[in-house]
């Protein structure tokens, strides 16, 4: 008894910002929505649900709006575990579109599919509330769980053609290799609490240095930490998982897995550089400095080789993932602190408009051929000259050409490169620019097929495309080249991205 | 510079100008405008454009001469020994960077002659082509591109700075290529086309080094004296006697220019283009290719005599580049002329010769003689030509072929045959005939000034050219009537290019005499081949040196002193009796040879090896054009053979076929293996290894998720390891 | 000293587990190989909260089962998928999607 | 440098509004043909006149100020501004470029290139217009870049889509060559907006700035702008995606790219590399002469060893744009005048053969020399207009081709203070010796095309008499304007001379005179 009154003499109740966590709550609300649904409504009433998980999105950008505005900038609750700053809203926005593009992507391909379409949305929902979490997560332990939060449904997702081999084993390299990798990030976790005897971001980044009495210990612990998240940006040589994943993966999962759950790891991999390890410059710059080099040329020079569209592009997102690395290996330099996080995000924002693009014009497409071989494309322009219009933007995009969105992306990185003025810095841009000559190699081809080739069993039956994924393509597309001529609007909103108790140097 | 003060500081009676003088720059603009009108409505004039061409010509005639007629005046009225300056007038054409381009004439003596012996020619050629070319397919091109070169001409002979010469030298170029190229269905005359045009554009390399050296060199000192640019004709020639120029930079510049003058007067070694010019019309042949053209390099050099009479050391004496050049020339064209049965061919050769004699004249310090020789040379040769293709265009069925087509013409075409045996007698040198009293002035400075070796080497061209003259009119116009001429025509001998004359009507009928439009310009001429010599007669004292006195400019800060050898009978009779010799050895040859069939001389050249192997040798024009061909023809090998061959391809004439040939052998070579292989081969390459670097980084995704998980934690080890050393 | 031996044995164990993951080509011990790191891992988190005496470590451990329980139920379901699909459990018979 | 601002809308206006024509056309339903293509007409005479319009506002006394400079923020996080303006280099490259795409069009309207797709066509060409000025208008790096790149898939697709057998191989490569270049540009930019304080990507702040950087990393930055520029002129190590992109690409497209794409490299040096990077330019100075030398005497070896009258077209602006470039490695103003000069008349003569080349292709069925021959007998009109065109590409006096060639050679007598002059007079004789390969492959190639008599020997079933004909009313109208620029120019270079050269000696401003 007496026991009781001394437990509840000593509990408090933490307090909760509800208006700082209203985003999470809606989706989380949203998803127990289409659970519950999903049981009573009929099969033909089930198109209700994509429209319900769509909403939901929508309505969970309305509190991000109103903490945007509102004037307290930073909300930190639990100890400082779980903060609310601009960093974590505007990744937050970028994920609810990317996410309500994705939702839009989906819904004609599920309706069609014969599966199971509550699950899908249900799991949908569910990780990119994981996600949500991420970006506003401070602490090892929060940082865990949201990323298991958001990587188990994302695993159940990739095998969710249940029937069909490919999907199966996609689900489950996706799945074995995502939580080996999460172990190794584990005990590199654990040693790092055991050096720092804490799980706080911030008091981590107090006494993890390069040197000191556990010098070996904190690099193993940082080297570990990182390859958890390097895992999930696919960076190489880590990334083996990636295109086996998305090439059987549904075509909607590709879409949401090649740039919400990427998008995911980078914000973690930002917050940790950021609060957690920015004295340990010394251990992660060359680290990251390797990844991205190999990263963008082996991602390219593998993508030269694939005949599959969607296999092809999981090679060229994994090297857009080298690029967004890129300013990340200069991070810990005077100077280059800040672009470098504002590039990371700005090219978060338009890699994941571009990308949908791509995956959008890749599923009306198929709706036709029914193929997912690059051939596929051939004369596309001549029989569906807006898709093949559309598809050429995007893929100019990606290989940079001005004024499409990709050029400022990549502009953005070689900037922050080479505004830390160092050797590493040249040498990785060089390095860069001369990716991006090769990278052109694949998308030009994909254009050559468009426009330069003949048709394949020269049917040339026009594509009808659904609203919803016509609607995408028009985000996406608008986005993108809004982005490119105009490229203010979305470095304002990067350059706003700040994180909360950072150490920029 | 206090020269040029001194000189304005002197009391000089104000000299005369007037309309004529002060608007010559009219004189290329006028056949300008009428060659855009012939081009833009010839074909729906009544003559098709050809009056147009030809009242242009009378227009630049007259006002040339009213030129010269007030030139004179100008003369007159300046004192003696006063420098009389030339009419220059300027207009800025274009300036930037401190750079200016005007555009003027500068009419002096020089410019004066030249220009009336241009407008003159020109006007009876045209005359002439009305009736020789009726009824062409390209009447009307053929009018527009002569009335053209007529203006480009003038233009170059009246300019007053180097870029508008080099403007006149080049349209000049292009007209020869139009016209030489008139008939270009035949692949012969394109290609002659083509390399007349290809040879005198390299010597165009020298124009443009030589005026790009000498603008940078004078253009400072110009400007700060005589406030003219260093294009500026004047300001050169100052800047040249003034003893500032570095004597290296001056003499590089002299040379250059002289290589232009090389290409464009057809002298040894560039001289090969000329004789194939020949498969032009007649009409061209006698304007571009004897009369008036072929003259703008000696002009050239005349024009900047103050250059090259410093840059060369030409009062030296001894020797220097352009009397070697000239006095070769002379000599080896002259031989050839010899062999040839081409009546044209005889006639180019003896062009080529005698713009050798001029260039030997004006490498020799006889400024004034070389000048009188452009003039009287002019006429004679002009009339010699128009001849010729009034015998092949009445009697010869358009064959030029001396030996199968012609002989006795005498008879039949008095008046073509009169006017001819006069210029030949001009051509040779005779007294009273104008050649005397240029081309024995020549011979006579040439000795004067100290180059008595040249002056030998001219004398035996004299002896030649009297001698080849005489066999060409002996087979023309005596003997027996052969071929064509006979009569009986044989229509495998024409010309090429009646083929495209629709008319022809003559062709059957017999030969006879031209029509008026033809022997008319021919009488013209014949009778100023006759009498132009008296305009300079140095025999008769002073007072008879009209010539001297208009054209020559006075010892002044923009003229060289010049100094004349004084007019001896004794000298003269001597050339005198070589040319008769001359002509009476041929005379008889020939007679022997080609009328009495003689026995001693027939074959000859097969019977005694000495005489063959010359025969050879000239006959194949010393090996420059034909002969190589010929051995491949004839596919000979054997040392001898490929050495001439070798010497053939490679030396002179060799060497612009050889830049042809070669240049398109390397170029191939060059473009199959380094631009095709080396240079575009990388870019290739490097696509095709980023590639196989693809398929060597394959494996590593073997789709086995064990290896990935090895491959995962092994680089996780790996890098925690090396992070681990580098750091601690 | 007593702390460096269950370190060690954390140690130990996680390289087991690494090996496991590595060398075994059935799924289900792959699955058993990856939950023994992360009892290694949690023998870390509780060794170091015992000597630094903070909770953290606790809480993180239990986070930590909780999650691979979640993991380990997800990870079977997909075994028994593949099994439905091709009779076996052998993951490097999944790899018909490569290069 | 001080500038002039009234009535700043008039660029902008001539830059986009082909882009406006463009939005109309994909507005419009897919099948009239018609009525696309006089869209695209009215756009580029618009276009066109707009250009009239700001040429008559231009203040021509003050050609060395920019002039309608119109500034607004664009990219203000990365201190890049939309920074517009003219002066006397840009006006007339800017105006050639509405001048060629007009007659492009204007051309296209009957000859289109298989296959059709006239709005895609036309659409593309509209684009094409709207980079290309923009490139000659912008004066903030970043804003340069991205016309320069704007470029680049219009043509792409032009030579891709309309183009010849291997066009595939053709348009990749020159998409990779030109982009390899400009990613190394883009790197070169930045180091440059870092080496001057980060302050400005603006070219007149750089130009005012660029001087103090220290020389070697000048060097450096020189480097990368130089493989971005030279890839595009291009010089001679680079040059080889040129004759591939020429051959293959349709009429319209060599048109193009031989009278304003290739001009964005020596433009691009003229305003950009030269200025603002003084210290690299004089080390550079002598490279870029050497390779200039090079490209005109490799270019004619080129043109002499072609079968191929388009190709050989292709490698005669291989040596043409070495004697550009022989101009500004003199460093000198008459030098560089001398080039800008050597754009134009290039732009237009160049164009005007690759029109030739389209029509006799377009009669002939075959570009191959030998299979062509006699075209004076046949198409007298054609063959007379082909030879003036031959005449003023192998530089004769009188046309426009000998100011761009002439005084270029003039320059490279004496360079520029602290240039290696026996380096340069060599480079000169060697010049000198190109215009007379220039003589020797272009005189060879009118003869043997030209001249002759008609060869019916290949192609019989094609050259029937009623394919054979002359100029159409549509060529006259497309050509008649080139024909008279190069006639007018040729005449009286002033025009042009006197535009550039206030504009060139201010550029040159920071080599100290």
């Amino acid at each position: 008894m007496q026991n009781l009154n001394l437990l509840s003499a000593q509990w408090v109740a933490p307090t909760v910002d509800y208006h700082g966590l209203a985003p999470e709550l809606v989706v989380a609300g949203g998803l127990c929505l289409v659970l519950i649904l999903d049981l009573f409504i009929d099969e033909r009433k089930k198109w209700l649900l994509s429209i319900i998980s769509s909403f939901t999105l929508l309505a969970a950008m309305i509190p991000v709006i109103t903490l945007a505005l509102s004037e307290t900038s930073v909300r930190s609750m639990f100890g400082d575990r779980y903060v609310v700053d601009n960093f974590s809203l505007v990744m937050k926005g970028v994920f609810l579109l990317a996410g309500y593009v994705v939702v839009l992507l989906s819904s004609s391909h599920v309706e069609e599919g014969e599966y199971w379409r509550g699950e899908y949305w249900f799991l949908l929902l569910s990780s990119l509330l994981g996600m949500l979490m991420m970006t506003s997560s401070r602490d090892l332990v929060s940082i865990f769980v949201a990323l298991e939060f958001l990587s188990i449904p994302a695993y159940m997702l990739a095998a969710w053609r249940k029937r069909d081999p490919k999907s199966n084993e996609a689900g489950v390299k996706y799945f074995m290799l995502g939580v080996f990798a999460s172990a190794v990030m584990l005990y590199g976790m654990s040693l790092l609490y055991g050096v720092t005897n804490s799980t706080l971001l911030v008091d981590i980044a107090a006494k993890t240095t390069a040197t000191g009495d556990f010098a070996a210990v904190q690099v193993l612990a940082v080297v570990f930490v990182i390859v958890g998240f390097a895992f999930k940006v696919s960076a190489v040589p880590f990334h083996t998982w990636a295109p086996d994943t998305y090439e059987g993966a549904p075509a909607p999962v590709t879409a949401f897995l090649s740039v919400a759950s990427k998008a995911a790891g980078f914000v973690a991999l930002v917050v940790l550089i950021y609060t957690a390890f920015p004295l340990a410059q010394d251990i992660w710059q060359p680290f990251i400095w390797v990844l991205s080099a190999l990263t963008m040329t082996v991602g390219n020079v593998l993508a030269l080789k694939q005949k599959n569209i969607v296999r092809m592009i999981a090679y060229s997102s994994i090297s857009q993932g080298g690029f967004v690395l890129m300013p990340l290996a200069v991070a810990g330099m005077a100077g280059s602190g800040s672009s470098a996080l504002r590039s990371v995000v700005l090219y978060m924002i338009i890699y994941a408009a571009t990308n949908l693009g791509v995956f959008g014009v890749i599923l009306a497409v198929s709706r036709k051929t029914r193929s997912g071989e690059v051939s596929s494309f051939g004369g596309l322009f001549s029989y569906a000259p807006t898709l093949g219009v559309l598809m050429t933007l995007f893929l100019a995009s990606l290989a940079g050409i001005p004024p499409l969105g990709g050029w400022i992306a990549k502009f953005a990185a070689f900037q922050s490169l080479l505004q830390s003025q160092s050797t590493w810095g040249y040498a990785l841009a060089i390095i860069g620019a001369v990716n991006s000559v090769i990278a052109f190699g694949y998308y030009g081809n994909v254009m050559r097929e468009i426009w330069m080739r003949p048709v394949p069993d020269g049917d040339t039956t026009p594509i009808q495309i659904p609203g919803s994924l016509s609607l995408a393509l028009g985000i996406t597309s608008v986005a993108t080249l809004t982005f490119g001529v105009l490229p203010g609007v979305a470095l304002h909103f990067a350059d706003l991205a700040e994180i909360a108790g950072a150490i920029i140097r | 510079m206090n020269l040029f003060s001194n000189a304005d500081a002197e009391v000089l009676a104000p000299l005369t100008s007037g309309w004529f003088l002060d608007h010559a720059w009219l004189i290329p603009v006028v056949p300008a405008i009428a060659f855009a009108l012939i081009i833009l409505f010839g074909k729906r004039m009544p003559f098709k454009g050809s009056e147009l061409g030809v009242l242009s010509m009378l227009a630049s005639l007259v006002l040339s001469t009213g030129a010269g007629y007030q030139w004179i005046q100008r003369v007159n009225s300046a004192t003696e020994e006063q420098f009389v300056d030339p009419v220059i007038k300027s207009w800025t054409w274009w300036q930037n960077a401190g750079f200016e381009f005007g555009i003027g004439q500068h009419i002096d003596g020089l410019a004066v002659l030249v220009l009336f012996v241009v407008a003159f020619i020109s006007t009876l050629v045209q005359i002439y082509s009305l009736e020789y070319l009726r009824g062409d397919r390209r009447y009307t091109h053929f009018f527009a591109a002569l009335t053209l070169f007529s203006g480009g001409m003038l233009a170059m002979v009246l300019a007053d700075n180097m870029m508008l010469l080099l403007l006149g030298w080049e349209i000049m170029g292009l007209c020869s290529f139009m016209l030489i190229g008139h008939w270009w269905e035949e692949d012969v005359n394109s290609k002659a086309a083509l390399k007349a045009f290809f040879t005198v554009r390299v010597g165009d390399v020298g124009l443009l080094v030589g005026i790009s050296m000498l603008y940078f060199a004078a253009n400072d000192w110009t400007r700060e004296n005589l406030d003219v640019s260093g294009f500026s004709i004047r300001g050169i020639s100052a800047w040249a006697l003034s003893g500032e120029p570095n004597s290296t930079v001056i003499m590089i510049a002299a040379v250059a220019l002289f290589i232009a003058c090389i290409g464009k007067s057809g002298q040894f070694p560039l001289h090969t283009w000329l004789p194939d010019a020949m498969a032009g019309p007649t009409p061209v042949s006698s304007l571009l290719h004897s009369s008036t053209m072929v003259v703008a390099g000696v002009y050239l050099v005349a024009r900047l005599y103050p250059v090259f009479f410093v840059g060369l050391d030409i009062p030296g004496g001894g020797g220097n580049l352009i009397v070697i050049i000239g006095g070769i020339t002379i000599v080896i064209s002259a031989a050839l002329a010899f062999v040839q049965n081409d009546i044209k061919r005889v006639l180019a050769y003896s062009t080529v010769s005698q713009l050798g004699y001029m260039m030997l004249g004006l490498g020799a310090g006889a400024w004034m003689p070389a000048v009188f020789h452009i003039f009287t040379h002019a006429f004679f040769k002009a009339c010699l030509f128009l001849g010729a293709g009034s015998i092949s265009h009445s009697a010869s069925h358009h064959s030029f072929d001396m030996k199968r087509d012609m002989g006795g013409l005498r008879k039949v075409m008095p008046i073509t045959f009169a006017t001819w045996i006069i210029s030949t007698l001009a051509l040779c040198g005779v007294f009273p005939f104008s050649g005397f009293f240029s081309k024995d002035e020549i011979i006579d400075n040439v000795g004067h000034n100290g180059y008595g070796l040249f002056m030998i080497i001219a004398l035996i061209g004299a002896f030649m050219t009297a001698a080849y003259m005489t066999r060409a009119t002996y087979l023309t116009f005596f003997g027996k009537p052969r071929g064509a001429s006979a009569g009986h025509a044989d229509h495998s001998a024409h010309d090429a290019h009646d083929a495209h004359d629709s008319h022809d009507a003559h062709a059957s009928s017999g030969p006879h005499e031209s029509g008026l439009l033809i022997t008319v310009p021919l009488i013209i001429l014949s009778v100023l081949a006759l009498s132009s010599g008296f305009l300079n007669a140095t025999p008769f004292g002073e007072s008879w040196e009209r010539m001297k006195l208009w054209v020559e400019p006075r010892h002044s800060a923009f003229a060289p002193e010049l100094h004349h050898a004084p007019f001896m009978w004794s000298k003269a009779l001597m050339s005198l009796a070589i040319v008769f010799l001359g002509i009476a050895v041929s005379w008889v040859l020939s007679f022997r040879l080609f009328t009495k069939r003689d026995p001693r001389l027939v074959g000859l050249t097969q019977r005694v090896k000495i005489l063959g192997v010359g025969h050879k040798f000239l006959v194949n024009k010393y090996y420059l054009d034909d002969f190589y061909e010929k051995i491949i023809v004839r596919n000979i090998a054997g040392p001898i053979a490929s050495a001439a061959y070798w010497i053939n391809q490679n030396i002179l004439d060799g060497i612009i076929h050889k830049i042809a040939s070669s240049s398109r052998l390397i170029s191939g070579w060059v473009y199959r293996n380094i631009d095709q292989r080396v240079v575009d081969g990388a870019v290739n390459n490097s696509a095709s290894f980023t590639k196989s670097v693809g398929t060597a980084a394959q494996p590593s995704q073997s789709g086995k998720v064990s290896q990935y998980g090895a491959l995962l934690f092994s680089a996780a080890g790996v890098a925690a390891l090396v992070l681990v050393i580098i750091n601690t | 000293m007593f702390v460096n031996q269950f370190l060690f044995l954390a140690a130990v164990l996680f390289c087991i587990g690494v090996y496991g993951v590595v060398a075994r080509k059935n799924a289900v011990l792959m699955l058993m190989s990856i939950e023994i790191i992360l009892n290694s891992v949690n023998i870390n988190l509780l060794t170091f909260a015992l000597r630094n005496g903070s909770t953290d470590g606790h809480v993180f451990a239990l986070y930590i089962i909780a999650v691979a329980a979640a993991e380990v139920g997800v990870g079977l379901g997909l075994v028994l998928l593949v099994y439905r699909n091709k009779k076996t459990i052998s993951v490097d018979d999944l790899s018909e999607m490569r290069g | 440098m001080n500038m002039l601002r009234d009535n700043n809308w008039v660029l902008s206006v001539g830059t986009f509004l082909p882009i406006l024509g463009v939005v109309v056309m994909m507005l419009m339903p897919k099948a009239q043909d018609q009525a696309v293509k006089f869209v695209a007409l009215v756009t580029s005479i618009a276009t066109l006149a707009v250009g009239i319009f700001t040429a008559m506002k231009f203040d021509f006394d003050q050609a060395e100020k920019m002039q309608f400079v119109a500034e607004t923020k664009w990219i203000s996080v990365i201190k890049s501004s939309y920074l517009i303006g003219v002066d006397g280099i840009s006006l007339p490259l800017y105006l050639l470029s509405m001048v060629i795409t007009l007659l492009v069009v204007i051309y296209s309207l009957n000859h289109l290139p298989n296959p059709g797709k006239p709005k895609a066509f036309f659409a593309l060409l509209l684009v094409l217009q709207t980079g290309m000025a923009g490139t000659f208008i912008a004066q903030d790096l970043i804003l340069f870049f991205v016309f320069f790149e704007l470029v680049l898939l219009p043509m792409f697709f032009m030579i891709g889509v309309w183009g010849g057998e291997q066009r595939q191989y053709a348009s990749i490569k020159f998409f990779l060559y030109t982009m390899f270049g400009s990613a190394l540009m883009l790197v070169a930019f930045l180091a440059l907006f870092f080496k001057t304080g980060a302050e400005s990507f603006s070219i007149p702040y750089l130009i005012e700035n660029g001087g103090s950087i220290a020389k070697n990393v000048q060097i450096w930055i020189f480097a990368g702008m130089f493989v971005g520029f030279a890839v595009k002129v291009p010089m001679f190590p680079f040059h080889t995606w040129l004759p591939d992109a020429h051959t293959q690409a349709p009429t319209q497209g060599s048109v193009i790219l031989a009278a304003v794409l290739l001009k964005l490299g020596t433009y691009g040096f003229v305003r950009i590399a030269l200025p603002i990077l003084p210290l690299a330019a004089r080390e550079w100075a002598p490279y870029i002469g050497g390779l200039a030398v090079i490209g005109i005497i490799y270019g004619a070896l080129g043109c002499l060893a072609q079968s191929d009258m388009k190709r050989l077209i292709a490698f005669s602006s291989v040596a043409h744009m070495g004697f550009v470039m022989l101009g500004i490695s003199t460093l000198t103003s008459f030098g560089i005048n001398a080039a800008m000069f050597g754009m134009v008349a290039h732009g237009l003569i160049t164009g005007m053969l690759f029109f030739i080349a389209g029509s006799v292709k377009e009669r002939y069925h075959t570009l191959e020399i030998s299979k062509i021959g006699g075209m004076l007998t046949q198409m007298p009109r054609l063959g007379w207009i082909f030879g003036f065109c031959c005449m003023a590409s192998l530089g004769l006096p009188g046309l426009a081709g000998f100011w761009g060639e002439f005084p270029a050679i003039l320059s490279t007598y004496n360079p520029a203070a602290g240039l290696n002059v026996t380096v340069y007079r060599v480079f000169m004789v060697i010049a000198a010796l190109g215009t007379v390969f220039a003589a020797a492959y272009l005189l060879w190639l009118y003869q043997r095309i030209a001249f002759g008599t008609p060869k019916n020997n290949s192609h019989d079933e094609h050259s029937t008499h009623e394919e054979l004909h002359d100029v159409t009313t549509h060529e006259w109208l497309a050509w008649s304007p080139l024909l008279i620029g190069i006639l007018v120019l040729g005449i009286m270079p002033n025009l042009l001379f006197s535009v550039f050269d206030p504009a060139v000696q201010v550029t040159l401003s920071v080599f100290g005179g």
